[in-house]
């Protein structure tokens, strides 16, 4: 767990990567889900955030 | 490189060209090569969808070209994320795609398994079996509203054969109950050998002597399937989870023919109903609203597709 | 005797190979049922319970081509007689043959836009798949993501702006419009698929070739194209079967002129609601081409609907 | 260069002559949707074929797909039709947007007056604004939404006598909706020559326009108004009325106690299947089908009769039909304003009604032998002095789309209540008019 917070900070791609795919299928479930519409309002923005940082930190370093 | 086979080769190729080529750069090569798929890319998908966003800021209307059009914000994002039919309908994708994912997953990897024991003519059934998922949606989705006829359809016969219920007491398509059902079962039947062929592949790319090591400790057959079999082909279902994932969640061919979003609006699928917007209001400014929220939605599933593709080539 | 972990006991395999057949049979029922509604009468069509057994037709065929019209009993005996089996089929229905319907236009478009397509994506394809392969090209990675992102957008969304850019253009309802449209969505399938076949072909064939003063382009075109052959072949089929099976786009974007099959056949009617034995035809013959295509795929099934990425 | 000098003036001769000729041979194309009176119109048109000289082609689009792709056409300024025989409800549209070409000074010029066709269907089928003086097509096919019914079946003693014992009535055509809901009751699920048949088939059908021509066929003899106000678009109350609330009810009960299985996505073609296949004994359909319907060799004949769509409170039927535009977009006016004049001239008019097509011209329709030239006729006189129509505004396509969704999930979906999916729809169509600036 230590690892991944050291890669976050040393802009690694690996953990950042994974942050970016958690905020993408989150983005995507608040999207579906049908439970709370205050998910499904705010799903978009998830689903946003989520794919420009995975573009981004896909430019890290390994 | 001698001279001679320079000219030789340059009297081969008509003058004008040959002076060219032979003035081009490896570089400038790459750049003709790759350029008019990029500048066709540019023009057919990414103009239109710089304009789509332009657009869901206005509230321009497609069959109102004389009416004036306003710049109205985010309003349309708003409106779009905040209206209980729009949210209505991604539960209706919702039901779609986890069941559809379930079940192909289900039996495309029960299927594959069988395929791999490696029986006499599996390759031939496996190439049957892989038909349905070739053909076209919207005509075999049309046909199978057939099959579904209460009265007449082959499905409703057959069902009702078998449960010894009367074939017209149920409604695969009118009713609100089965209609979201009937959609999953056709998909399911459409893409099953998908999901079968990927898994196939994951299952014939692990080398058998894992599973001789495996032997050798003394480990049991259940043991293997799941310490070996499964985490071996984990990957390769994550891909044909994910594409079926991106694919079904734009879907929009077969469920048009089969159901047309009824009854009511129990299986209007995002598409759907984006289409009913689009092209059938024509509030083109607030669809393509809820286009960019589509596409931002699978391209970024697209990304994380793009990320586990590159893991399976490497294996 | 040798003995293998990995090779099944031939019991197991007995019981998988009858439960894969048996799959594979019932996933076979509906298409099956297609081939053999084109062969109804529409009265046993729409039979009760359905007919496994029946006389064989070939009215659904005749409606699928023709043009019908219901004419009173005098008009039909004054006729002379029926010169082909078509005539007769309708005569016995009481209506006569006006005139070709609009199914073999719209299945020509289906060809000429499918085919169309089909060379566009694959010639651009071939140059692009190769200059990824071989040069070194700033960004190839994200480019190729970005090639591929294109095939994954939702028709739908991007039918928007296209109709008011081919409105604009005058390219609505036309082949050419069409045509692009299509390329556009197969060349990141042409790309990935081809960049995969070249990657394949050693690059010291070329180095060999260029040594001899081969010119680029001549070490692409007599080098590199005809080791790719079968991979571009099959390229080309898969992208010809998602050009033939495509409805979104048509459906939305053609009328008439330019309107291939998949949105005509739903609509084929009868003489009230849908005229099932001439929609089963039309399917039948829209659908075989594809299975044979599959067929001869098998092969190379895999890497095409993976776009490259498995192999096996 | 004598040569070089006489092939430039042939070429000049050549090149005048293509423009000055409006007399030249056009090939046009008419579209319309594909059901009876299309096939009716292709014979009538050899005439103008053979008169005019131009060639005629048909671009015949199924009910469920005609409006979708149609208005498409229209909207992506498409060519492929040069005449449209355009549904009624699209006569806004086409007018504020510029798709037909308007016809008053074509009219003028030709002698052609709209005081020769019926009122009703110049009202519905020409003019925008609603009932102004300004023209953009020439009805072309009078229609309203009709029943027809098992004659043969009425006719049986064994029935009547069982319908008597139930009802305490003598069974034969409706006088009102409720005595029509009572009739198909009665035949739901009876058993009649060893076959079970049901009540009624009526339209149900979702994507198009279906459900909502049925159920305005129970709305409007309830009394259903659009407006209170006509034009002012103040919808609360008038179309979510006590009244309509009933009628609405009603069509849900019509819907789940006497239609056929399986009925949940109905419309003409459906309708028709159903009647023909001897499972219904009454059904609603178009006018326009009732030839067809008359002339079939199984039920048609002494089998068949038609009605009027009932009464409740007061008279009312859906109207249906369609005028002849020309498109703006067509390269070939001159030659389509031919076939429109040609179309409108009485005795071409008289063998359209012949035909099969149903003429609005006053000379066909006023005819004394008009009544007794088919056993429709005076029922469709009858049902055109009270026909009403949906919404005609450019916004009609969002307005029905509301509508089909609504009245589809409370009648086929069992969603909410009557008065929940008429206010729905009254905050719907609001917000439609908002967005227009109508509101």
């Amino acid at each position: 767990m230590s690892n991944f917070f050291n890669g976050l900070l040393k802009l690694r791609r690996g953990p950042w990567e994974m942050l970016a795919t958690v905020l993408i299928a989150l983005g995507v479930f608040m999207l579906m889900q049908p439970f709370v519409l205050w998910g499904f309002t705010y799903s978009f923005i998830t689903t946003l955030v989520g794919t420009v940082m995975f573009i981004i930190v896909s430019h890290f370093r390994e | 490189m001698s001279e001679k086979t320079v000219d030789r080769v340059a009297g081969a190729t008509p003058v004008l060209l040959a002076r060219k080529i032979k003035g081009l750069s490896d570089r400038a090569i790459a750049w003709i090569f790759v350029g008019p798929t990029i500048f066709l890319l540019l023009a057919v998908n990414i103009f239109p969808l710089i304009w789509t966003v332009n657009l869901s800021f206005t509230n321009f209307k497609a069959n109102r070209i004389n009416r004036v059009v306003d710049y109205v914000g985010f309003s349309n994002y708003e409106r779009i994320l905040n209206d209980p039919d729009v949210w209505l309908s991604m539960q209706a994708t919702a039901h779609f795609l986890f069941w559809t994912i379930f079940f192909q997953v289900l039996i495309g990897f029960t299927l594959a398994w069988l395929i791999n024991k490696k029986f006499k003519g599996n390759d031939v059934w496996t190439t049957i079996i892989v038909l349905p998922m070739m053909l076209s949606p919207a005509v075999v989705g049309n046909f199978w509203t057939f099959l579904y006829q209460p009265q007449i359809g082959l499905f409703n016969y057959v069902i009702g054969f078998l449960s010894g219920k009367d074939a017209s007491s149920f409604e695969m398509l009118g009713s609100v109950d089965l209609a979201p059902w009937s959609i999953v079962i056709v998909d399911t039947w459409m893409w099953t050998p998908f999901v079968m062929l990927i898994c196939l592949a994951g299952l014939r790319s692990i080398p058998d002597y894992i599973y001789e090591a495996a032997e050798v400790d003394r480990a049991s057959k259940l043991r293997q399937f799941f310490t070996i079999t499964i985490p071996m082909v984990l990957p390769f279902l994550m891909l044909a989870v994910l594409f079926r994932g991106i694919e079904n969640f734009k879907m929009f061919d077969l469920v048009v023919q089969l159901t047309g979003g009824g009854p009511g609006s129990t299986t209007e699928l995002a598409s759907i109903h984006l289409k009913r917007e689009a092209f059938e209001k024509w509030r083109t400014g607030y669809s393509s609203a809820i286009a960019i929220i589509l596409f931002v939605t699978v391209f970024g599933l697209a990304s994380i597709y793009v990320k586990a593709l590159n893991k399976v080539k490497e294996r | 005797m040798s003995y293998s972990v990995t090779e099944s006991s031939s019991m197991v395999k007995w019981v998988a190979g009858t439960l894969v057949i048996l799959y594979a049979v019932i996933t076979l029922v509906p298409l099956a049922w297609i081939l053999m509604t084109g062969l109804k009468t529409p009265p046993d069509s729409i039979s009760y319970p359905p007919k496994v057994l029946f006389e064989p037709s070939l009215e659904g065929y005749v409606n699928l081509f023709t043009t019908r019209t219901r004419v009173s009993k005098e008009t039909l005996a004054a006729l002379p007689p029926p010169t082909n089996f078509a005539h007769e089929i309708v005569r016995n229905r009481g209506m006569v043959i006006v005139g070709p319907s609009k199914f073999g236009q719209r299945f020509m478009n289906s060809v000429i836009i499918g085919f169309g397509s089909t060379f566009l994506s694959i010639f651009l394809g071939t140059l692009a798949a190769y200059a990824f392969s071989r040069f070194k090209i700033p960004m190839a990675d994200d480019l190729l993501f970005f090639i591929l992102s294109t095939r994954m957008m939702p028709p739908i969304a991007v039918a928007i702006p296209i109709f008011l850019m081919y409105r604009n253009l005058g390219l609505s309802d036309t082949h050419l419009g069409m045509i692009l449209l299509y390329t556009a969505v197969n060349i990141s399938l042409a790309v990935w698929l081809l960049k995969g076949f070249i990657d394949e072909i050693p690059r010291e064939y070329e180095e060999a070739a260029l040594i001899d003063g081969y010119t680029r382009f001549q070490a692409f075109y007599k080098v590199v194209l005809p080791q790719a052959a079968t991979g571009i072949a099959s390229t080309a089929i898969f992208c010809l079967i998602f050009s033939w099976n495509e409805y979104a786009f048509a459906v939305l974007l053609t009328s008439g002129t330019a309107q291939t099959a998949p949105p005509f056949i739903p609509t084929i009617i009868g003489v009230g609601g849908l005229d099932w034995p001439a929609v089963a035809a039309g399917a039948t013959i829209f659908l075989i081409p594809v299975m044979v295509f599959t067929i001869m795929l098998r092969k190379h099934l895999l890497r095409g609907i993976t776009f490259g990425a498995v192999r096996k | 260069m004598k040569t070089l000098k006489l092939a430039a003036a042939g070429a000049l001769a050549l090149s005048a002559a293509a423009i000055a000729t409006p007399a030249q041979a056009d090939d046009l194309t008419l579209c319309w949707a594909a059901w009876d009176p299309a096939n009716a119109l292709v014979e009538l048109s050899k005439e103008f074929e053979a008169s005019s000289g131009h060639k005629m082609s048909f671009e015949f689009v199924p009910w469920p797909n005609f409006a979708d792709r149609i208005l498409n056409e229209l909207n992506s300024g498409g060519k492929l039709c040069d005449l449209l025989i355009g549904d009624s409800q699209w006569i806004g549209g086409g007018a504020e947007n510029g798709h037909y070409v308007k016809l008053n000074d074509f009219f003028d010029k030709e002698n052609i007056s709209m005081d020769d066709f019926a009122e009703a269907t110049v009202y519905a089928y020409s003019t925008w604004p609603k009932g102004t003086p300004n023209y953009y097509a020439l009805p072309a096919m009078g229609d309203a939404n009709g029943w027809f019914y098992r004659k043969d079946w009425f006719a049986r003693d064994d029935i009547r006598k069982a319908f008597k014992e139930k009802t305490g009535r003598e069974l034969g055509e409706p006088k009102t909706q409720k005595e029509l809901l009572e009739i198909a009751q009665f035949f739901q699920g009876r058993e009649i020559d060893g076959k079970t048949v049901y009540g009624a088939a009526i339209f149900t059908e979702r994507g198009s326009e279906g459900i909502t021509m049925g159920v305005t066929g129970a709305l409007y003899p309830w009394g259903f108004k659009y407006e209170n106000t006509p034009g002012k678009y103040d919808m609360e109350g008038a179309v979510n009325s006590p009244e309509a609330v009933e009628a609405l009810e009603f069509y849900k009960e019509l819907y789940k106690t006497a239609t056929p299985p399986g009925y949940t996505n109905a419309y003409m073609g459906e309708s028709l299947d159903a009647f023909k296949s001897g499972q219904v004994a009454m059904a609603m359909n178009w006018f326009a089908f009732f030839p067809g319907l008359y002339a079939d060799p199984i039920t048609g004949g002494d089998k068949i009769d038609f009605f009027v769509n009932p009464p409740q409170n007061n008279e009312g039927s859906t109207l249906g039909g369609q005028g002849i535009s020309v498109i703006a977009y067509s390269d070939k006016q001159e030659a389509a304003l031919e076939y429109i004049k040609w179309f409108a001239q009485p005795d071409v008019q008289a063998k359209w009604w012949g035909l099969g097509g149903y003429s609005a011209h006053n000379s066909v329709l006023n005819d004394p032998g008009f009544i007794d030239s088919a056993p429709f006729a005076g029922d469709f006189l009858l049902a055109m002095q009270n026909v009403q129509d949906f919404w005609q505004e450019p916004a009609y396509a969002e307005l029905l789309i509301a509508m089909q969704k609504r009245m589809h999930d409370y009648i086929v979906a069992d969603k909410g209540t009557a008065k929940e999916a008429l206010d729905l729809l009254v905050a719907d169509w609001t917000e439609i008019f908002k967005e227009e600036g109508k509101l």
